[in-house]
């Protein structure tokens, strides 16, 4: 699932600077279930404005809509659609892909993002999320026990780990996480399939997914 | 002009290298005055590769410097700042030059370094590193063509004797021997009974490879302590971070040669390994002062 | 609403601080009557939104009134309200309203005299912005 | 349906002076959708409601706005009165100008009591019908444990005429740790014997044994539960469960440096030796306990020592020394049983820091700091009975976090809300009872046992249960089934279901919902709806603060 974070308002106010009539458009799948832009934050977002603006002469009018899939054109249109020309900006809150998808529907008026869209992840507890799949394109989970190290180790290592562990399998750029072929290792031992950790891999093809990506379902 | 490092490797029975840290600037100087210093007194100099991901002269161009000075160089590379392309281009230019000793590194991350947003690039690890160096030696590069003018490398790999847990560090230690190293270079060692047994696992391995004890000079409790949080690899046993810190105010350095005096001395009485790395980072002009601490 | 009127909109858990608030008024305690009391099943159902939303609707402050936080009918509501507030504190700063304007309470249902001095404290924080 | 909010003021036999009640009743006539205001002055008596339930019939009024005191008694009284005019109970509104306006403000407040009943109403002109329903329960309970609580809690549910059945390894439990009670005239064994044949011969009790609970789904009224008897799997059906799974004690070894060799011995294997005086070889001098050492201090180890201690000192007559930290006597009777057993001879030793226990000719040697004598104590004794440590039982961690229910620091359950939930646990239709909710004595676990019998009888007997259908209801075509609700609901009353639409989405469950609205804030999608208090509810009381009146 894809995980995205809040901008600071002062990052989206600097964005908004001169334009007074905003439509902040939210998106009801990945980034309302990691509570990042979902109908509720749209109505947090657009309550911040209006007080940011209250004091200024004629502040800031505010259109809230929340996109079904953002990412979807038929469902932006279906939402948005009758909104945008009485607007003169829009400030979408889905992810990079949703923003990019209101942009390319609507060329005319200028379209901010207003997340961070950080990584495809996993829940930790309600309401905390990590890193899980770096969308390599080349799924290297098969020969490490389930545990991702292009992403779950900070070096991305294959042969891992590095000299730099800590003292208790803990990780060289921070003492709290677990370095990730330490884990490796342990639940492999567990499974007595050690021999996956002691085979040879050659350099990772970085290129499997030519960037920006692109897959065509064999009967599109 | 001093013997040929391969030649030390297989000739002497006790191999001390040191390291030479490049400066943060072009200004070669005080560069020149530590290789001139230790050119003679040990087997071969090692040049850090960015050290902790701090930006710096770089290490082929110390060691090139160290070749025209008569000394022996080691060259280190780290997989953090280069892809495959630019290390191939790198060794063929340091063979050319003479230079042919290498220590295959994975390399600090750039999160402990000064330049905490660069792109890390970690395309290749220490492991299929030391294999490319075999594929430049046997005449190919890594996408299989053939070079014209092949390599003669003498390759060299690092290793974490005090690595908690233990098992996996031994995993890559194995995969390192699989692919062939000539020696070894291990991080610093303060407790003995580990090196000890680290060197039980490393000899059922493989009797043949060298490896040198990494000493890293302590300048002080303070120093030490900060070490431990921040310098991957670096653990410093709480016994010699209160042993420093009873010394009496600013002898913290000369207290910390005596440790690593003591160490070496150990370690080449007791035939514990073949020999030692010392790492004075900063204070490379107290290098002397720890050998004759040795008794070297 | 507008800001000028220095409303306090207080969001009063009907198990402790509403009943707070009528122990108030039948020992016949005064105190400062720009507040506005809407009544809530429990802390917790107090949303980051509705804060704002006050705020945005002219609110001049915000309470936010529970039960104790070992003492909470519904166990974990205050502790979650406590939270929203911190967070909705965190959004009315970057709008420039940072002068402790929303505030979490934590009462038991007989503390007419803390009550008192919660919205005391606040009816003076505004006057004096 | 067009809103037509009537607005009924009551001055509390004109007693509220300091608000103008004809400028109030001229200015709500011109609140939105109102169509009607009365004033009068006894709202809480027979013939105010009377006249007042007439006026709601003439301009077929169909939202209620009440401005009074806060009395809760208004809320069913005139709940009711709509029924009976067939208007839904949640068209209701109260506005409260007596306690929160009238009586806590100096001077003239009508402008203030003109904004609470246009609060009032403004958010009368969002409520929605709420249906009331029965649901059907379950009346079959599953008892969990087969030690004394867990029979006790069997016998009393079927002398209430409930149909039982009871899960146990052995029935028995940790009753033989005590080799006598103090002011009971019959021994545990005996107790427990006669408890045996009672659940034996009682045919609304169906006792399965060696089996344990797998699985519980559902809830209160009609929770599934899969229990496993060796490779034989049960699935049934129970209205309630109470688990009774008692506790563990544990020496700690840490505590005793010495492994428990021959002369270190357990409570237990005291009594066992008490019943059979032929274990010694010869008659035990003197005879050490030692308690609270790992400073819990619970109830417990100090029941089953002063008991053993009074126990062996009119058995075998030696010297019995108790060293402890601090002896909780707040049980009942414990207090008469300690001044007992000091009378009888016990000489009981307060240290500070740990006693150092060590081996002296195949005696133990216990040396202490006394704090009353003010000097070392050194004492050889045959035996040291050795003070053990409450646990909870195995499985504990695994079954509360499948029934989705919090255990406290020490691991037992629920014991930090005792206070809010001394015997029910926070999911309704589920209790604990006996040793496995921490540190008690038997008055305190008989109690429990009662009180959770009768909870359940009264949630199950009638065989239905009234309920407020889908007051707080997820609306399913939003739901994003991110589980945040099913996480946070502090009741477990949140289960994920598949609907017709094969989507599975959250689903709340009318009777365990306790009606907090803990989800309906944190829901990202915004798709809990909790009538009676709905966003656009609260929004519309802040909107209505502060109108030009």
């Amino acid at each position: 699932m894809i995980i995205a974070q809040r901008k600071p308002l002062e990052e989206i106010k600097n964005m908004l600077s001169g334009y007074k009539n905003i439509l902040v458009a939210g998106c009801r799948t990945c980034v309302t279930i990691c509570w990042a832009g979902g109908e509720k934050e749209v109505g947090i977002l657009s309550s911040q404005l209006k007080l940011a603006s209250s004091g200024e002469r004629n502040g800031l009018s505010i259109l809230e809509a929340t996109v079904e899939r953002q990412c979807e054109k038929e469902m932006v249109i279906d939402e948005l659609g009758d909104k945008v020309p009485e607007v003169e900006a829009i400030l979408s809150m889905g992810c990079g892909a949703g923003v990019q998808t209101v942009a390319d529907i609507f060329e005319g008026k200028p379209v901010f993002p207003a997340l961070n869209t950080t990584f495809v992840g996993m829940p930790e507890k309600e309401g905390a999320w990590v890193e899980m799949c770096g969308a390599c394109g080349d799924c290297f989970l098969d020969r490490s026990g389930g545990i991702c190290p292009v992403v779950r180790c900070a070096k991305g290592l294959l042969n891992g780990p590095c000299g730099g562990t800590r003292r208790g399998g803990k990780c060289e750029i921070d003492p709290e996480k677990e370095c990730a072929w330490v884990l490796i290792y342990r639940r492999l031992e567990k499974q007595g399939r050690l021999d996956l950790m002691r085979k040879y891999y050659e350099p990772k093809n970085y290129r499997a997914v030519k960037r920006p990506g692109r897959v065509k379902a064999a009967t599109a | 002009m001093a013997i040929r490092f391969r030649e030390a490797l297989r000739t002497k029975d006790f191999i001390v290298t040191a390291e030479a840290g490049p400066v943060k600037g072009a200004n070669t100087q005080k560069m020149l005055e530590h290789i001139e210093l230790l050119k003679g007194r040990v087997d071969a100099l090692n040049v850090t590769d960015n050290q902790s991901s701090v930006m710096r002269y770089p290490s082929l161009g110390t060691c090139l410097l160290i070749k025209e000075h008569g000394g022996e160089p080691i060259l280190q590379i780290t997989c953090r700042d280069r892809n495959r392309l630019a290390i191939q281009a790198d060794l063929l230019f340091a063979y050319s030059r003479g230079v042919d000793n290498v220590l295959c590194l994975t390399g600090d991350s750039i999160d402990v370094g000064d330049h905490r947003e660069a792109k890390p690039v970690f395309d290749l690890d220490s492991v299929q590193l030391i294999y490319l160096v075999h594929t430049l030696n046997s005449g190919k590069d890594m996408a299989g063509s053939e070079l014209d003018g092949g390599v003669d490398f003498c390759i060299g790999a690092s290793a974490t004797p005090s690595a908690d847990p233990i098992g996996p560090q031994l995993v890559k230690f194995q995969k390192k021997l699989d692919a062939g190293v000539d020696f070894i270079q291990t991080q610093a060692i303060y407790d003995l009974e580990e090196l000890k047994g680290f060197m039980e696992h490393a000899r059922k391995m493989d009797k043949r490879v060298k490896i040198l004890a990494g000493i890293v000079l302590l300048v002080g409790a303070k120093m030490a302590a900060f070490m431990n949080e921040n310098v991957p690899g670096i653990f410093v046993p709480q016994h010699f971070i209160d042993e420093l810190a009873q010394a009496p105010k600013g002898t913290g350095l000369s207290k910390g040669i005596e440790i690593a005096g003591r160490l070496i001395r150990e370690i080449r009485e007791k035939k514990i390994c073949d020999g030692v790395h010392i790492m004075a980072i900063g204070r490379e002009e107290k290098v002397p002062e720890i050998l004759e601490a040795a008794g070297l | 609403m507008n800001r000028e009127d220095n409303k306090i909109v207080a969001f009063c858990c009907e198990h402790s601080a509403y009943q707070a608030a009528n122990k108030a008024g039948r020992t016949r305690l005064y105190y400062p009557d720009n507040v506005r009391i809407i009544r809530v099943p429990c802390a917790g159902r107090v949303d980051v939104q509705h804060i704002l939303k006050a705020f945005e609707k002219g609110a001049a402050g915000v309470l936010v009134m529970g039960c104790q936080e070992g003492a909470c009918q519904h166990l974990t509501g205050s502790t979650r309200a406590k939270e929203r507030v911190k967070y909705a504190e965190s959004l009315l700063k970057e709008v420039g309203i940072d002068g402790g304007e929303v505030r979490m309470v934590n009462l038991a249902p007989d503390m007419a005299q803390r009550f008192i001095r919660e919205v005391k404290e606040m009816a003076e924080k505004i006057e004096g912005r | 349906m067009q809103v037509r909010i009537g607005i009924f003021i009551c001055d509390c036999g004109k007693s509220l002076s300091n608000i103008d009640f004809t400028k109030v009743r001229e200015r709500a006539e011109k609140f939105q959708d109102v169509v009607y205001v009365d004033l009068s002055s006894s709202l809480c008596l027979e013939e105010g409601q009377k006249n007042m339930l007439s006026a709601i019939r003439e301009p077929d009024i169909n939202r209620v706005v009440i401005a009074g005191c806060s009395s809760e008694l208004k809320e069913n009284v005139f709940g009711k009165a709509l029924e009976e005019l067939g208007l839904n109970y949640n068209f209701l509104s109260l506005a409260n100008i007596r306690e929160q306006c009238s009586w806590t403000h100096e001077g003239d407040v009508t402008d203030k009591a003109l904004e609470l009943i246009r609060m009032a109403a403004n958010k009368a002109r969002f409520l929605q019908p709420v249906e009331k329903n029965y649901i059907p329960v379950n009346k079959e309970v599953l008892v969990v444990g087969g030690g004394f609580s867990g029979m006790k809690s069997a016998l009393e549910l079927s002398g209430l005429g409930l149909r039982t059945t009871l899960l146990e390894a052995v029935l028995g439990g940790k009753l033989g740790e005590f080799e006598s009670f103090y002011g009971i005239e019959a021994t545990p064994e005996e107790m427990l014997s006669s408890m045996r044949k009672a659940v034996a011969g009682d045919e609304n009790i169906k006792v399965l044994t060696s089996a344990e609970v797998t699985k519980v789904e559902g809830q209160a009224g009609d929770f599934t539960v899969s229990i496993g008897r060796g490779e034989e799997k049960v699935c049934q059906s129970f209205g309630a469960i109470i688990f009774a799974t008692g506790y563990m004690t544990e020496i700690l070894p840490q505590d005793f440096q010495l492994k428990p060799d021959v002369n270190i011995i357990s409570q237990r294997k005291l009594v066992e030796m008490l019943q059979a005086p032929g274990e010694f070889e010869r008659r035990p001098r003197t005879i050490g306990f030692v308690l609270d050492v790992s400073n819990e201090n619970s109830r417990l180890p100090v029941l089953s020592t002063l008991n053993n201690a009074l126990a062996v000192k009119k058995r075998l007559g030696s010297e019995v020394y108790v060293f402890c930290k601090s002896l909780k006597v707040d049980s009942e009777g414990v207090e008469k049983l300690y001044r007992e057993a000091r009378e009888r001879g016990v000489v009981f030793l307060k240290f500070e820091e740990r006693p150092r226990i060590s081996k002296e000719d195949g005696r133990v040697r216990v040396e202490a700091r006394d704090l009353l004598l003010g000097e070392e104590v050194t004492l050889l004794c045959d035996f040291l009975v050795a003070e053990e440590k409450v646990l909870p039982p195995e499985g504990t961690e695994a079954l509360s976090s499948m029934l989705n229910i919090g255990t406290d620091s020490g691991g037992f359950y629920q014991d930090e809300n005792v206070h809010l939930y001394p015997v029910a646990s926070e999911r309704k239709g589920i209790f604990f009872v006996g040793g496995c909710k921490g540190d008690s004595d038997f008055t305190r676990i008989s109690m429990d046992i009662s009180s959770a019998a009768m909870s359940i009888y009264k949630l199950l007997c009638p065989g239905k249960v009234m309920v407020e259908v889908e007051k707080v209801k997820v609306e399913s075509e939003r739901c994003r089934a991110c589980l945040t609700c099913v996480r946070v609901c502090p009741h477990g009353a949140i289960q994920m279901v598949r609907v017709d639409t094969e989507k599975e989405v959250a689903k709340i469950y009318d009777l365990a919902c306790d009606g907090c609205g803990i989800c309906a804030a944190i829901c990202p999608a915004k798709a809990i709806r909790f009538e009676g208090y709905a966003d656009e509810q609260i929004l519309a009381e802040v909107e209505a603060i502060g109108e030009s009146l």
